[in-house]
């Protein structure tokens, strides 16, 4: 049975190389079959699999991968209660997206490469879930950017798209620096990589390094899951098709920052500033994206805010050291957040590529089916009670106001606050595509939606209404089940639950209160200068284009001009008249590159005996 | 070696470098720098190295230096050496100073209170023995590395364009 | 009195930093080449003073390669010379600039 | 001259046997398939003799030392020759070098990179370095159009011989304060407290000349220059084998304590300054040869981080980074080289476009090569990168890891461009010819290498650890 571990994430792979090798000579529906078979049944073993996770968990070292001096990693596998039901979620939510994904891409003329990448991109996040030390987290975790990077820019032809993959790719380069400072830190002070001897000596770091590491990690995690300040690049990645902003950004991906924080909770606790930092920045992103998606009017930008701000839940959940709560967040927000991201690319194609959802409107009349299972997703993710996503959330902010204090009680307060500000977000995109009169121009010609785009709703639906059933308040399976762990959240007060559900479902009635007025019916009002504000993500962008990339630009290009063309010309001229001081002397330095290239060795030379003048002088 | 006679020729050594080097007239350069070979070889006689001293008249006097004779006699026109205006050279000349300089200084820097070299004299038998019973594979090496340079010396120097090749 | 080691260095180092600054400074491909052989000759000269100082054939071995090294590498800078006079009719290295970013 | 001692040279014997030979029948023949075949069989030889000979005991008179790593880079080098050969199949044919002297050079650079990289002596590390030096001047000019080729030559070459002079003078000087010509004693003997101020000296010029041939900043302003006016094949070798070889002949200093001291404080300067300078340099090039240039300025800044390691943990690290940048280099070259026609190579970034789809072979293989430049798994890159910056930080060398992370971290931009322009749109971009499979397999071969060291980099790893 063990041995079937690598299967998993072996299975996506194998299906990805046979797609490359065989994807053309085959009929063209079977590059989609082909990945969404191999990721199903990867999901199978997972299943299969499921019970030997229990307590320790299962570990399969394949081979010695790095073996260099001072440390090790073993190419190895941790199948264990936080891991297998991670796993698990994801592969059997890519299995389903890839069945949507066989009738979105259908008509595509690059349909293998589409397939090869998404099914590779399953293999690299399976890498991240399962891996057993930081190293092969790390592959797993720049393989996911990659395969994001490539399938943003799909359709490449456009160059706006490609410039969009190249952003989120750089972007959360930025946080895999700072990942991989901490493992490098990580391997200096414990000599090892592995996950579990990491958590296990964390308690010997000592306190200023655990918070040094800890904050990079945050870092880390914030570039991959989009989370201030380095969240600009999830919004623009929508430009990618429907099922890769479904899958990775909504699913899976953005939420590896949050998995990551809980499988090295452990550290992460060791330090309460780092952990308090991860919690606030949680608290902060959830805020403010849902902010963003309020003004929003592309459909997938007001989800991939609302994905924003979810994740920010699960920082804070993994900050305040509730695993349990994050993870359970994590499992049932990518149910019902695949559902919004794949009913949404429906409503896309209905309206005939239509994105503005001010442009939609009347779609229940013509697609019950589909306004019902939108409506599930819209109340999954607005926390309606008795939903999945009502308890998950619930766990989370219950977490945060157990803790006591004002400060955990102020991000209680943001918590609350982002809940209403979802319900109205969620509930004005409902009015705004479904109810109300049609506004879509008359020419949109609407496409056709094939079955297996619909299919795959019907399952998530599910997940996400019932999904609570996972982890009710008060002894839950999952908080069970990760016993071994991680602690079991402080017993509260059954007062203080009730309160915090009744606070909740207020919540939520409001936002929808609110969005009825506001929207139902009625053409939505012209944007003022703070929607407008908002609706840019507060001009996150346009800060980064002012203080980061146009510096950044002018400092290489002084640095091209002046250190590569005229330090030595220059500069050293300016010098040299100041020796000759007989101004215009020397206009000069020299006026062929190689006298230039021999006076940089000249001077490279003389600034090396200087040094060493130094050190006998100085020893 | 006596010290006098070592910076009697050390001296001629010197002044016949720094006039090579400040020639326009690249014949004139050479003839220099020959003077400047034959006083280092006398050093060299001098420091207990009789069989290099020899090869330094043979090799760098009488084979390196007559090939510069020679490649500037074959070159048509010969090279012009332009002027140069004195500004052009004040930069690189102050950076190639100051290298000479701060050389001088580490190397004055340690000495003092040292003794005279031992008189040691290896000859050339000795020598012998030394570079092709335990150098050997560098001297093997070597001759590889003169054969190919000729081999490429060859093919730059060629006047005329390469065979075309047989389909 | 025998010469000490230092002086024989000092020497060495004097006649490579006039080699060095003939080949920084010169822009005659020649004159470069004039320049590296007197390097060269310093580090013989050094290796020989080395050789005596530590009563070991070593240095003088090494001076007989480099004596045949430096054979070789000038003549493949002559006949470089040669090509540079026959197809760009120039020997000033600082006239080959047809080599640059923009 | 013993039995052992000719056993331990006959892998590089080999290679010079396959040179004359070609040389020979570069006179008997105009026919360029058998001229190449011959070449390839010898260097197939030099890499067979290298695995399947018994493990030496370093020997003759301590100038090589033939076991170990020795052995390892001796089929490196020849897989770089190899794959110079195998790039310039049709390239050579349409430049005009039909005689064997191109096949017959490139055998013997490979021959002194060899030599170079098993250099346990002094003097067998000058005649290493001179002879591919030699070599490669040649071969840059080669094309005797009196193009750009000549040009290049004689940039590298007046600044190289400068080099020389200065190494050569350096190592005597050392010479002559340590009283031994062995590379370890030497370096554990310079370092030591009691060295003279002149062994300081040597210390400085032969940093300053090593800094030159691997193009640390400022020492590197040549490099593109030259880069771009040899002919791709032979940049290939420049680029990869050259670098890779100085490295590795300096791997041996390692465990013996050289880097301390005055010396490491000058090399941790000139890494500092070359990821800097070649990072902001590479971003704005609009030439592929330059743009490899400025990225091998970084690419050997972060190979130095490894040397600042200074230990053999270090070494390792350094070993493991040559054989990938080597590759990468050697891979991006000879995809210049597949694509070239008579007039030129599709050297401006412009050229690439859509060239992944029209010749989506060797454009793949460049992708891998730019992939695993930026350190990006699962190519070779990644671990190169990671082992060196780990070995540094295991060594306390904290800071010029970050740099280092830094850097690799920016490059992925200049790199990621490449990659983007040959996915792009192809509108009006001018023909290439198509490769043959010589070439393609010139490109392939190295990308494929790459991904299976960074698939199973253990592979590599034992064979270096073994050696050390």
């Amino acid at each position: 049975m063990e041995a079937a571990l690598p299967l998993i994430p072996l299975l996506p792979l194998l299906g990805s190389a046979l797609i490359l090798l065989l994807g053309r000579r085959l009929p063209p529906a079977a590059p989609g079959l082909i990945a969404t078979a191999t990721v199903a049944a990867s999901a199978a073993v997972c299943l299969a699999l499921f019970p030997l996770s229990a307590g320790e968990g299962i570990r399969a070292r394949l081979f010695v991968w790095i073996a260099a001096e001072g440390f090790a990693a073993p190419f190895g596998l941790l199948f264990d209660p936080l891991s297998a039901p991670m796993a698990l979620m994801v592969t059997a939510v890519s299995a389903l997206i890839h069945l949507y994904a066989t009738g979105y891409m259908r008509e595509d003329p690059s349909r293998v490469r589409f397939f090869v990448l998404f099914n590779l991109f399953v293999f690299a996040m399976l890498l991240i879930v399962l891996a057993d030390n930081l190293a092969i987290l790390f592959v797993g975790w720049e393989g996911v950017g990659f395969c994001s990077y490539a399938l943003i820019g799909f359709w490449y032809r456009e160059p706006k798209n490609a410039a969009a993959g190249q952003k989120a790719f750089l972007v959360t380069r930025v946080g895999d620096v700072f990942l991989l400072i901490a493992m490098l830190w990580l391997a200096s002070d414990l000599g090892t990589l592995g996950i579990r001897e990491i958590n296990g000596a964390a308690p010997a770091l000592p306190p200023d390094t655990a918070t040094a590491i800890g904050v990079l990690l945050l870092l880390g995690a914030a570039g991959k899951s989009a989370q201030l300040p380095l969240m600009t690049w999830l919004p623009d990645a929508m430009a990618g098709p429907t099922p890769v902003s479904a899958l990775i950004h909504a699913a899976t991906m953005v939420t590896a920052g949050a998995y990551l924080l809980c499988r090295l909770n452990p550290l992460l606790l060791q330090s309460p500033a780092a952990a308090a930092a991860v919690a606030a920045i949680g608290a902060l992103t959830a805020l403010y994206a849902a902010l963003s998606a309020l003004f929003q009017r592309e459909i997938k930008r007001v989800l991939a805010y609302s994905t924003m701000s979810q994740v920010g839940y699960m920082l804070l959940g993994a900050g305040l050291g509730a695993v349990g709560a994050a993870l359970f967040h994590l499992i049932v927000h990518a149910f019902f957040k695949a559902l919004l991201f794949m009913a949404a690319g429906c409503v896309i194609h209905l309206f005939g590529g239509e994105n503005d959802i001010t442009r939609m409107g009347g779609l229940k009349k013509t697609k019950r089916a589909l306004f019902w299972l939108f409506v599930a997703g819209v109340l999954c993710l607005a926390g309606a009670p008795l939903t999945g996503g009502f308890f998950s959330k619930d766990a989370i902010l219950l977490a945060a106001l157990s803790r006591g204090g004002w400060f955990f009680a102020l991000l209680f307060g943001l918590g609350i606050a982002t809940a209403l500000l979802t319900a109205v977000y969620s509930f004005r995109l409902l009015y705004l595509v479904f109810l109300g009169e049609r506004r879509a121009s008359p020419d949109a010609h609407p496409h056709s939606v094939p079955r297996a785009m619909t299919v795959p709703l019907w399952p998530l639906a599910a997940l996400g209404l019932f999904g609570g059933l996972m982890n009710l308040p008060g002894g839950g399976l999952l908080d069970g089940w990760l016993l071994p762990l991680a602690a079991p959240p402080e017993p509260a007060s059954h007062a203080a639950e009730w309160a915090l559900a009744a606070a909740a479902a207020l919540m939520v009635l409001a936002g929808w209160a609110l969005a009825q007025r506001r929207y139902r019916g009625a053409a939505p009002a012209p944007e003022t200068g703070a929607a407008r504000a908002f609706r840019s993500g507060l001009f996150a962008d346009e800060l980064y284009q002012r203080a980061l990339v146009r510096p950044f630009k002018a400092f290489s290009r002084f640095c091209r001009r002046v250190v590569d063309g005229r330090v030595i010309d220059g500069g050293l001229e300016g010098g040299a008249r100041l020796l000759a001081s007989s101004g215009g002397w020397l206009s000069r330095l020299s006026n062929g590159s190689v006298s230039r290239y021999r006076l940089a060795l000249g001077l490279g030379l003389l600034g090396m005996l200087g040094w060493m003048m130094v050190s006998v002088l100085w020893p | 070696m006596n010290l006098v006679a070592f910076w009697i020729f050390g001296g001629t050594a010197l002044l016949a470098l720094v006039l090579c080097v400040t020639r326009r007239n690249a014949v004139h350069a050479v003839l220099y720098l020959l003077g400047a070979f034959l006083a280092i070889a006398a050093i060299l006689f001098g420091l207990g190295a009789p069989l290099p001293a020899a090869w330094q008249v043979l090799v760098y006097a009488g084979a390196i230096l007559v090939l510069f004779l020679f490649v500037l006699m074959t070159l048509h026109p010969p090279p012009a050496m332009k002027p140069r205006r004195a500004r052009e050279l004040v930069l690189p000349a102050l950076v190639a100073a100051g290298n000479l300089a701060g050389a001088l200084a580490l190397v004055l820097a340690g000495s003092g209170g040292r003794e005279g070299l031992p008189g040691y004299v290896l000859p050339p038998a000795a020598l012998g023995r030394a570079l092709f019973a335990d150098a050997w594979i560098g001297v093997e090496a070597v001759s590889f590395l003169l054969l190919f340079a000729a081999v490429g010396a060859f093919w730059l120097g060629r006047r005329e364009d390469p065979p075309k090749e047989r389909p | 009195m025998n010469v000490p080691l230092e002086h024989a260095l000092l020497l060495a180092t004097a006649v490579f930093g006039i080699g060095l600054s003939c080949a920084l400074i010169r822009r005659e491909l020649l004159f470069v080449l004039l320049g590296v052989e007197i390097m060269l000759c310093a580090a013989g000269l050094a290796l020989v003073a080395g050789s005596a100082a530590w009563r070991q054939p070593d240095g003088q071995v090494f001076w007989m390669l480099l004596l045949a090294i430096a054979a070789a590498e000038v003549a493949v800078g002559l006949s470089l010379l040669l090509h540079l006079h026959r197809r760009r009719r120039t020997g000033d290295v600082d006239e080959l600039r047809s080599l640059r970013g923009e | 001259m013993t039995h052992a001692d000719l056993l331990g040279a006959l892998p590089t014997l080999a290679l010079c046997a396959g040179a004359l030979a070609v040389l020979v029948l570069g006179r008997l023949t105009r026919r360029r398939a058998v001229i190449e075949a011959l070449a390839m069989l010898s260097i197939a030889a030099a890499a067979l003799l290298a695995v399947l000979l018994p493990e030496l005991p370093a020997t003759a008179g301590g100038m090589f030392s033939p076991g170990g790593n020795g052995r390892l880079f001796v089929v490196f080098f020849s897989l770089l020759g190899a794959i110079a050969i195998l790039a310039s199949t049709r390239y050579g044919r349409e430049h005009g070098f039909s005689t064997g002297e191109y096949d017959a050079l490139i055998l013997f650079a490979c021959a002194g990179m060899c030599w170079l990289a098993s250099a346990a002596s002094a003097w067998g590390f000058v005649i290493g370095l001179s002879s591919f030096t030699l070599a490669l001047y040649v071969l840059i000019a080669f094309a005797r159009d009196g193009g750009a080729g000549s040009e290049a030559a004689a940039k590298y070459l007046s600044m190289g011989m400068i080099a020389g002079g200065m190494l050569a003078f350096g190592l005597a000087l050392l010479y002559a304060a340590a009283g031994t010509l062995d590379l370890s004693r030497l370096a554990s003997a310079s370092s030591a407290g009691a060295a003279p101020p002149f062994s300081l000296l040597g210390m400085a010029l032969v940093l300053a000349a090593l800094a030159f041939k691997i193009s640390l900043a400022p020492f590197h302003l040549w490099t593109p220059d030259v880069y771009q006016g040899a002919p791709a094949p032979v940049a290939g070798l420049l680029s990869g084998g050259s670098k890779a070889a100085v490295l590795a002949g300096l791997l041996v200093l390692l465990p013996a304590g050289a880097i301390s001291g005055a010396v490491q404080k000058l090399l941790l300067a000139l890494a500092a300054l070359s990821l800097l300078w070649g990072t902001l340099a590479a971003l704005r090039q609009t030439d592929l040869k330059r743009l490899l240039a400025y990225s091998s300025v970084v690419q050997m800044g972060t190979a130095a981080i490894g040397l600042l390691a200074g230990n053999r943990a270090g070494a390792q690290a350094v070993a493991f980074y040559l054989v990938f940048y080597g590759l990468a280099a050697a891979g991006s070259f000879a995809f210049l080289a597949a694509l070239a026609n008579t007039a030129d190579e599709p050297e401006r970034l412009e050229d690439l476009r859509g060239l992944g789809f029209r010749r989506p072979l060797v454009a793949l293989g460049l992708a891998v090569c730019m992939l695993a430049f930026a350190g990006i798994p699962p190519t070779g890159g990644f671990f190169a990168k990671l082992q060196v910056f780990a070995a540094a930080v295991l060594a306390g060398q904290w800071e010029i890891a970050v740099a280092g992370v830094l850097a690799a971290f920016v490059s992925v931009a200049y790199y990621l461009r490449v990659i983007m322009l040959l996915y792009m749109s192809d509108e009006a971009a001018p023909e290439r010819p198509r490769p043959h499979l010589a070439e393609t397999l010139a490109v392939l071969l190295p990308a494929l290498l790459l991904l299976l060291l960074g698939v199973a980099p253990g592979l590599l790893m034992d064979w270096i650890g073994a050696g050390m």
